[in-house]
Parts: structure tokens; C-alpha cells; sequence
């Protein structure tokens, strides 16, 4: 929800940061309304990339000269500012992955091949990403265990009065949850859900891909077990993602990749491990993409997550107004209130991907699509749904268009 | 021309807005269906034959975007009086000539979706080869 | 071994593409001899990099805007880039990960769980880059498998005469071994090695990270199963690396990493996978990193992998035969013929790291340690080596600085 | 000062060339090994304790650099007639100041590297509590 008291950001202050606002489509500026999807990049990112191959680049951990020493640093540095991002009590717990999957595919085999097994259950929910869903259902069929759901509402809201039979038979390991729904914006109550987990002596991993690059997170706060984030989704660069866990988890957990940097000994036969958070990363990491990751992590913080929320609430306000105004367009999803800057619809009679090869030519890009939430797709009784997702360098004029487009598209198709 | 011109032709709305052979055929000889893994949609083609393999007819339902939806329209009446072996091998560009717009690689696999699916039925039911990419699925979860 | 006809390639104009020269170090630019742990990036890389984040950045695959488009044919195009210069088959073979490491990860987990389990073996060698041993130490060791390794000689060369003892109960099921060696240029006969694999009834899993960065790779040729490579090593950025495989083992396989991208469709009880590469490409995967990987391979064919081989030879002969005329350093691993661009050495009575750190002082970066070859150590005697590699900006000169400042490291601590 | 001589101060030099309390102490009533991942160093640590737990005398070998060759044998110096409690909680800062030499982060590791297999030793005879850095060896791998 918005935190009215924080400083409004000055989005056309921020657009200057922005290189691919200067491409043109059609005479403006493209409307990107993609960016629960991937966001742009500023210039800071890309400078301190660009910097850091140039003037610090080496591999790391292992090189005694000096050039060696700074690619650590910048390596080790970004973890110390990813655990910032999300108050990890230690820096140790943070693990560099490619991307949330990777950080919670990592959990599913480390933790999961090892904790599950038949007579066990695993907990998702009905409008999860299939990024921590479909990792859930591949380890609980091979290791037997079984995998149920929280339902939602009609509103795309979970169920939380289905927890209690959930936990009926007390067979519950481990509950995966998103903190924000990539597809409806649903903002999940996922302390609540945790605590209830942490009664069933199960584990909760949380997805914060859709919630870290928009709102402040703080695991301790969260009580959460593991969370997954992704550079891509919040002004980084791709390539790289960071799962955050509980370090007497870590600990007791076998390695996932296994390589160069993750072991303290090898021998033909007794090989033995690093210590955390190396004993997760194996084989050269994502170097640059992790100095990258900290320089959009800087770049995001600096501006305030409690600023970037509130300006994301208040377009979406407007969005969810000026569509609403439309009776030819069905809102997916739940109230304001409870919703982050995402909004689904679908225009009455009209396939999603030609509303968006349509918009597209009006220079509006959105997504149109399952948006990798097919179970969520089949509850809403739709193959596909159109979105607009915004970020700080969303402004209402690209919601107008949006809106105008969606007009031409009617008189085109409808 | 505009853009929306070039790719919503006239001869593709018309098969969008009033799709031919549309509906599954019952009694039939062959049905399948499959999803664009992109977007989720979702056909399926159902075959009759005579005179052993040859198609004697071809029936669709699904849901999907104009262009997946007129594309499997017009395959439905490109077919029709040809062999099972034949329509294996059938050439995608046969279909995109007939189609005759200009088409991403996303909407491509629009275009495409209806040929695969039939491709998988004449398959299924007369084992004719599979198209390449629809050949991978294994380690299919299922689960309790 | 190196191809004389090969049109000698210029390393003066080749260094001004590289901005990490422009640095000073003591006055001169840094003698960096590290590039077998990770090489420098040229302008054209770095430059193509940031112009695909200016222009032609958006999530892969499913966006059906122009800026999506543009930004799948980006990452498509490295895509094929790659599968040309290994002379894959088809495109539908070539799967990208983060780093070689991954690539044969994802080969012990999805194939060797499906196909490994008591009885059967699984054979390494003795100089094998940890990357292409602990992951199949670590799957034996789940399916009971047995896990053997082919023996060096004293050169550091495979005794392939040892390859009749290794088959003798008939159980191999995968053979893993580098097409170089990181630690002492070992050339391996690989073809042979395959061959032999084979009419074992078993798969061959080539390392191809320190071969593909200096030499043509062809896997028709080899006739292997699978070969991973790595784009840090051969001019690219970091994150991303690749790995191709023999489709109907592909196809055969259950996926590696799950979420979205790799699915067909999903469901709450049953899930089925994607075509060709994209089952084993869960996620946002490293888009501009693959794009980056795609113009330094376009760099360095540019300059032929057959003058680069040519050059790293020379240089190679020229180094061992500055360190030769030192009695008090030991050079180990094969003689020129069969080596590549790296040379590893020990300084009589003084340690590795001391001797990085004081050539470090003088300019000149090499590395010191084990190399990720733990057991190769082990087989020579030493915890640690000094190492020092080449790559296409490689000089003489830099060659004599290395000497020179050896001669210093005695000087202060011998 | 060249570089040379600030990390290779005399001190090091003194212990890295004549290290003190060289060897593994027979009999002893702890002993331990631990390696540097990130070179592959090893050491060996052994410990007599008297009265209980008071460290009467350590003795430690190994393959290393100069660096954690000095330190080690400054460390040996450094903690005897301590008990195993105090020194399990002794700070990495007392042994770097006796060092007094600037240390990167990858020398810090050799540095540090027989500090931590004293603190094992001591973990393993006395229970004192490991280092955060010794404790996540779980799923060692074993193959036959
Ligand atoms: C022979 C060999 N194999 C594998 C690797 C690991 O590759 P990557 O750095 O891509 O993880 C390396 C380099 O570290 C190597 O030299
Ligand atoms: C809620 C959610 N979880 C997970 C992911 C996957 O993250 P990544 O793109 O880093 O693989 C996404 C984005 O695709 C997402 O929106």
C-alpha cells in the first residue's frame, strides 16, 4: 500500500536516465508498459558496467594481483549491497544465482531432494509464477511428496480460509509464495502465511522477483525461510539473480552446482566444501552482471523504494480508473489497496496478442500473454490476459495512450 | 498501406470472423490438441479420413488470436484431398504464401500452431513423422 | 599444435581494441598473463553490449512488440553465432547457461540421474578441471555409481594405456574429459578418447572451455556427446556460457533447471516442457550477456582461430624457452606439441603465492594455486603452481617482463 | 618503503624462514587440518593442553606462503599459556596487528588459515565454538 509521506519522485527528471527513451516509435518516445515483465536500464547501470570491464575486470576470488583484488571487491561488494536490499543478518546468506528461477530451482534440489519425500506435502498457490511452482511440482514427483494449493478468490486474492485444511494431515514442508503477483499485481499476505507455515514446522520460500525492484523487504521482518530476487526486473542487468537464506538452512543443505569455487578440497575419492556463501556458487560467476546488480540497486535506493511504490500506486490508481471508464474492458485482479503496479484486462472479443500488435503500432508495448502463470490463466477461465506494468520511469501521459490505443484497437477489431 | 492493413488483411478477418471447418468432427478418425507454450492458446484438430489416408475432412475448435485462428482456417481447406504422408511433410511456407503476411517470429508460432497440432494427429493416428518441435516432451511431470 | 599457414595476426593493432591497456601499471600497461582464469574484453564487445541495452532491450521470447522482437532476434542470433562455431548440427542444440561449469551440470543432473546407478562408472581424468569432475563425483555418489579416473604421466599427458583396465567389467556410462587443460596445456586426444567411449557403449562429455577461446572446434568432427563452453574466456562477458548437445539425448533428457520458458503448458497436476532449447532454458535467461557472447565469437573468428592458435604457439615456445634457460624454475606438463598457451611452473623454495605477489609488483599478472585441479596437485606434488597464460594481446614483451620479474622474486626471497 | 618490504617485513621474513614451534607435537591431545580453498594450502595443527584446557604448547606444519607460514608460527607464540575458550573467541584483529603487514583479502585468507585449524582442533577436543567459516562442510561428497 502507498506510503503517502514519502518524496514524490520527478519522473521527468528520472526519464533523462534513461537511453531508451530516446528512441523514437511513431514520432514519441515508446510507452513501455513491459516492466513486470523486464525493466530499462539507466545510465548509471551501464556506465558502472562499462567501467568495470574496463579499469577492474579479472576473475575473482583467487587472483593474488592486484587487478584480481579489485574485480573481488566489486563482486563482493554487490552481495554487501544486495543484503542491504533485503536486511539479510549476514552477508554470507546471500548467494548469486542468474535469476529468481535459478535462485529457487537452487532450493528445490538443495533443500528439497533432501527433506521431501512421500507423505510429505508442498504448498503453492494458485496464481504463483510457474518459476515457483513448476520447480515444486518436479521435485515433489520425484521425490514422491504431495503438491496441493492455496486457492483464490475471484479477485485473485488468496483463500487463507483454505489453510486449515491444507494442514489437516500436518504434512506440510515447505509453502512457496510470491510477495506481489506478477499477473494480477496482488500484494500476498505472506507473514501471515509464513507464520502459519512456521506452525506447521514447515519451511516458506518466498518469491520477491515482482516485489523487491517496487517496495521496501526485509527477511527478518518477513520471518521468511529463503526469497528469491532478480537484477533484470528492477534497472539491472540480466544474468543475474541472488537467493537470500537462513544460514543454518544453507549449512545443512548439499551443494546445488557443483565446479571450481564451491569446494574447499578435492580428491579422487572425498571431496569436501567451501563455506558459505561459496559452497552455492560454482564455476566463474556472473561478474559484471553482479557489480551491475549492486549499481541498480544503488540506483533504485537512492531514489526510495517508498517513493517509487507510491508513484507506481498512483498510476495504477489512474490506469484502473481510465480503463474502468471503458465497458468493453474487464479488470482483472484485486482493489488498489491491495495491489501493486500491475493491471491484467482483457478487451471484450478481442484475442490479448492482437491487442498488443495493435498497441504496439501506436507505440504502447505491453505483454500479452499467460505471463508464466497458467494454473492462475485456468482459474480465470482465460488462455491469456493483456497487462501494463509500470515503473519509476512510467508516467500518466503513457497511460492516455494506452487508453487511445486501446480505442483503435476496438475500431480495428472489435 | 498501414501496418494494420498488411497484417489484418482483409482475406484473414474474413477467416478470423467466420472460420471454416470449425467445430470437432464426430464421428472421426484422428483428434489432438497442443498450446502455443508463448501465450497459452490452446486447438485442436480433428481428422477424418477415406480411402485409407487420405484426408477427407478437418475440424478445429480453440482459442487463440486472429492470426493463429484464420491461419488454421485456411490450412483446414488447404488440406482437404491430400494424404497423410503428404501433409506430414507439408512445407510451412505452403501455409505463410497462402497466409501472405508479414510475420514475426512470435506471431509465427501463431500462425504455425494449427499445422502442428494436425501434424501431431495425422501422427498419432497414421505415424507419419512428427514436426521437430513437437518431438521433446519428455520428463512430463505428473503428480498427487 | 600449431597450423603454420595461418595468416599471422597483429597483436600491436589488436591491443588498441582493448581498453584495460590503456591502464598504466608502474608506468607500463599491466602484463596481464591470467587469460586462461578469464580474458579482457574488447571495445566491440563492450560496445555491442551497451548499444542492445540502448536499443533493443525487452524480455525474450513472448513479447509480441517491436522491442521485444528485436531483443529475440539479438539473442537468437548468438544462438546461431554459436552453433556455427562449433559446427553444431542445428541451432535446437545449443542451450545457454551461465558458464561451462553449468553446462555440465546440467549434463550429471538431467542425464546422469536419469541413466546413472550401481553398477555403472563414471570415468574422469586425472587433470580434469573441477568443473568436469565434482559434479560427477557428486552424482555418483547419489546413484552409487562408481567413479574412476584415466591416469597421467609424469608430462602430464593421459596414459591411454590404461583406458583397457578402465573397460574391463564393461559398466562405463559417460566418459568426461577437457579438450585442453587449464593447469598445463595438456592437449587431449579427445577423438580417441570418444572413439573409445563408445564402442563402450558410453557418452563422452567434452570440456571445451579452454580450447574454445584458441582453436577451431568442430563436434561433428569429434563426434562427442556433449561439449560445454564458456564466453569469459574467449572475449565475451560473463554470465553466460553454453553447452551443446546430441538432440536425441536431449530430447531423451528430463530438464535441468525449471519455471517459465520451459514448459508447454502447466497445470496443477501435470506439466509438459517446451521444444529445443528452450526446455532447458528456465527463466529470464542472460539475454545481453548472450548477445555479448555472440560478438566476441564474431571478434575472434574475425581474426581466425587458427592465427590466434598460431600466435599463443609461438609465444607458448618462446616462454618455455626463456623459463627453460632458469635452473631454478621447474616447468611442468607436455612438450610445445602438445600444449597450449599455458605454461605452469614452480620457483625452487618459494611458494606460488609469493611469487604472484611480487611479479604483481612488477607489473605482470599470473596466477597461483591449484588451478581447480585439485587432483592433478596432488599427482604433481605441489599444493599450488604458478601459471602464467596466454591470449591474442599476448606480447614477447611481456613474456621478458615475466622473466625479469622472476628474477626479482629470487632476488627478494630465495 | 617498496611494496616488497611493507608485506614482507622482517618479522615475516624471521618467522617464514625459521619458523617457531615447527612440527606436530607427540603425543598430543588435539590435532587438526584445514586447507585454503582458494589455493590449496594445507596446515596441521597440534596442541598440549595442562591444568584442563590452559594451551601448554601447539605445534603445526604444512605447505604454504610466506604469509601464512609467518602468521601460523606467530600464532603458536601468540596463544600459548591461554585456555581453548579464550582462544576460540579471539579476534582475527590481535594476530593481524602482530602481523602489522596491509593484507588483501585473498592474503588475509592465507593469513588466517592456521588460526582457523587451531579453532578446530580446539572445537574438536574441547568443544569450544568453530569459526563461521568451518562450519558448512554438510554433503561432503565420498565415491567409491
Ligand atoms: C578447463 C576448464 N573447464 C571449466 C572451466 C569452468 O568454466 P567457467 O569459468 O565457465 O565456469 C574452466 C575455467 O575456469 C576451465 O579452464
Ligand atoms: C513473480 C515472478 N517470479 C519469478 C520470476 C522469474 O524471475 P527471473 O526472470 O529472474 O527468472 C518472475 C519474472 O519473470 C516473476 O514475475
Amino acid at each position: 500500500m502507498a506510503v503517502t509521506t514519502a518524496n514524490p519522485l520527478d519522473s521527468a527528471v528520472l526519464r533523462a536516465d534513461f537511453p531508451f527513451l530516446e528512441e523514437l516509435s511513431g514520432g514519441k518516445p515508446l510507452a513501455y508498459l513491459d516492466s513486470a515483465s523486464s525493466t530499462q536500464k539507466p545510465r548509471q547501470v551501464l556506465d558502472r558496467m562499462r567501467a568495470f570491464y574496463e579499469h577492474e575486470y579479472a576473475n575473482v576470488h583467487r587472483g593474488v594481483y592486484k587487478l584480481a583484488e579489485r574485480a573481488t571487491e566489486g563482486y563482493e561488494g554487490a552481495r554487501h549491497t544486495v543484503a542491504t536490499l533485503v536486511n539479510a543478518p549476514s552477508e554470507r546468506e546471500i548467494i548469486f544465482t542468474r535469476s529468481a528461477t535459478e535462485s529457487i530451482n537452487l532450493v528445490a534440489y538443495a533443500w528439497g531432494l533432501q527433506n521431501l519425500g512421500p507423505g510429505d506435502t508442498v504448498v503453492i498457490t494458485e496464481l504463483e509464477h510457474h518459476a515457483n511452482f513448476v520447480p515444486w511440482q518436479f521435485i515433489a514427483s520425484r521425490t514422491g511428496a504431495a503438491f496441493r494449493h492455496i486457492p483464490i478468490d475471484d479477485a485473485g486474492e488468496l483463500q487463507l480460509d483454505a489453510l486449515d485444511d491444507l494442514a489437516r494431515d500436518n504434512s506440510i514442508k515447505v509453502v512457496c509464495v510470491g510477495l506481489v503477483s506478477n499477473s494480477l499485481g496482488t500484494i500476498n499476505p505472506v507473514e501471515k502465511i509464513g507464520a502459519w507455515a512456521h506452525e506447521q514446522g514447515a519451511i516458506i520460500v518466498v518469491d520477491a522477483a515482482q516485489a523487491a525492484p517496487h517496495r521496501p523487504i526485509d527477511v527478518q521482518a518477513l520471518d521468511c525461510d529463503f526469497l528469491a530476487l532478480s537484477s533484470h526486473k528492477l534497472c539491472g542487468p540480466t544474468g543475474i539473480g541472488a537467493l537470500w537464506g537462513r544460514r543454518a538452512l544453507l549449512e545443512e543443505m548439499a551443494p546445488f552446482n557443483l565446479g571450481g569455487e564451491m569446494i574447499r578440497s578435492v580428491g579422487l575419492d572425498k571431496t569436501t566444501f567451501n563455506e558459505l556463501p561459496y559452497k552455492f556458487e560454482a564455476g566463474t560467476p556472473a561478474i559484471a552482471e553482479a557489480v551491475g546488480f549492486g549499481a541498480a540497486i544503488d540506483y533504485i535506493t537512492g531514489i526510495g523504494l517508498a517513493s517509487i511504490e507510491q508513484h507506481e500506486h498512483e498510476l495504477t490508481r489512474y490506469a484502473m480508473e481510465r480503463l474502468g471508464e471503458l465497458d468493453w474492458v474487464r479488470l482483472f485482479g484485486p482493489p488498489i489497496e491491495r495491489r501493486a503496479g500491475i493491471v491484467s484486462f482483457e478487451v471484450a472479443g478481442i484475442h490479448p496478442h492482437d491487442v498488443a500488435q495493435i498497441l504496439d503500432w501506436e507505440g504502447v508495448a505491453v505483454r500479452a500473454g499467460h505471463h508464466c502463470t497458467q494454473p492462475l490463466m485456468t482459474r480465470l477461465g482465460v488462455a491469456a490476459t493483456t497487462r501494463a506494468s509500470f515503473y519509476l520511469y512510467s508516467i500518466a501521459e503513457e497511460v492516455d495512450r494506452l487508453v487511445d490505443g486501446l480505442h483503435k484497437v476496438r475500431k480495428n477489431l472489435g | 498501406m498501414s501496418e494494420f492493413e498488411q497484417m489484418y488483411r482483409e482475406v484473414i478477418l474474413d477467416h478470423y470472423k467466420t472460420p471454416r471447418n470449425h467445430g470437432i468432427l464426430d464421428p472421426n478418425d484422428a483428434v489432438a490438441e497442443g498450446q502455443n507454450p508463448l501465450c497459452g492458446d490452446e486447438v485442436t484438430v480433428s481428422v477424418r479420413f477415406r480411402d485409407g489416408d487420405i484426408i477427407e475432412s478437418v475440424g478445429f475448435e480453440g482459442r487463440g488470436c486472429a492470426i493463429s485462428q484464420a491461419a488454421t482456417s485456411m490450412l483446414t481447406d488447404l488440406v482437404k484431398g491430400r494424404s497423410a504422408q503428404e501433409v506430414a511433410v507439408m512445407q510451412k511456407e505452403e501455409l505463410l504464401d497462402e497466409i501472405g503476411i508479414p510475420l514475426s517470429p512470435v506471431r509465427l508460432k501463431c500462425a504455425l500452431l494449427g499445422m502442428g497440432v494436425l501434424k501431431v494427429a495425422l501422427h498419432q493416428s497414421k505415424g507419419t513423422p512428427l514436426p521437430e518441435e513437437w518431438g521433446t516432451s519428455s520428463g512430463d511431470i505428473s503428480v498427487n
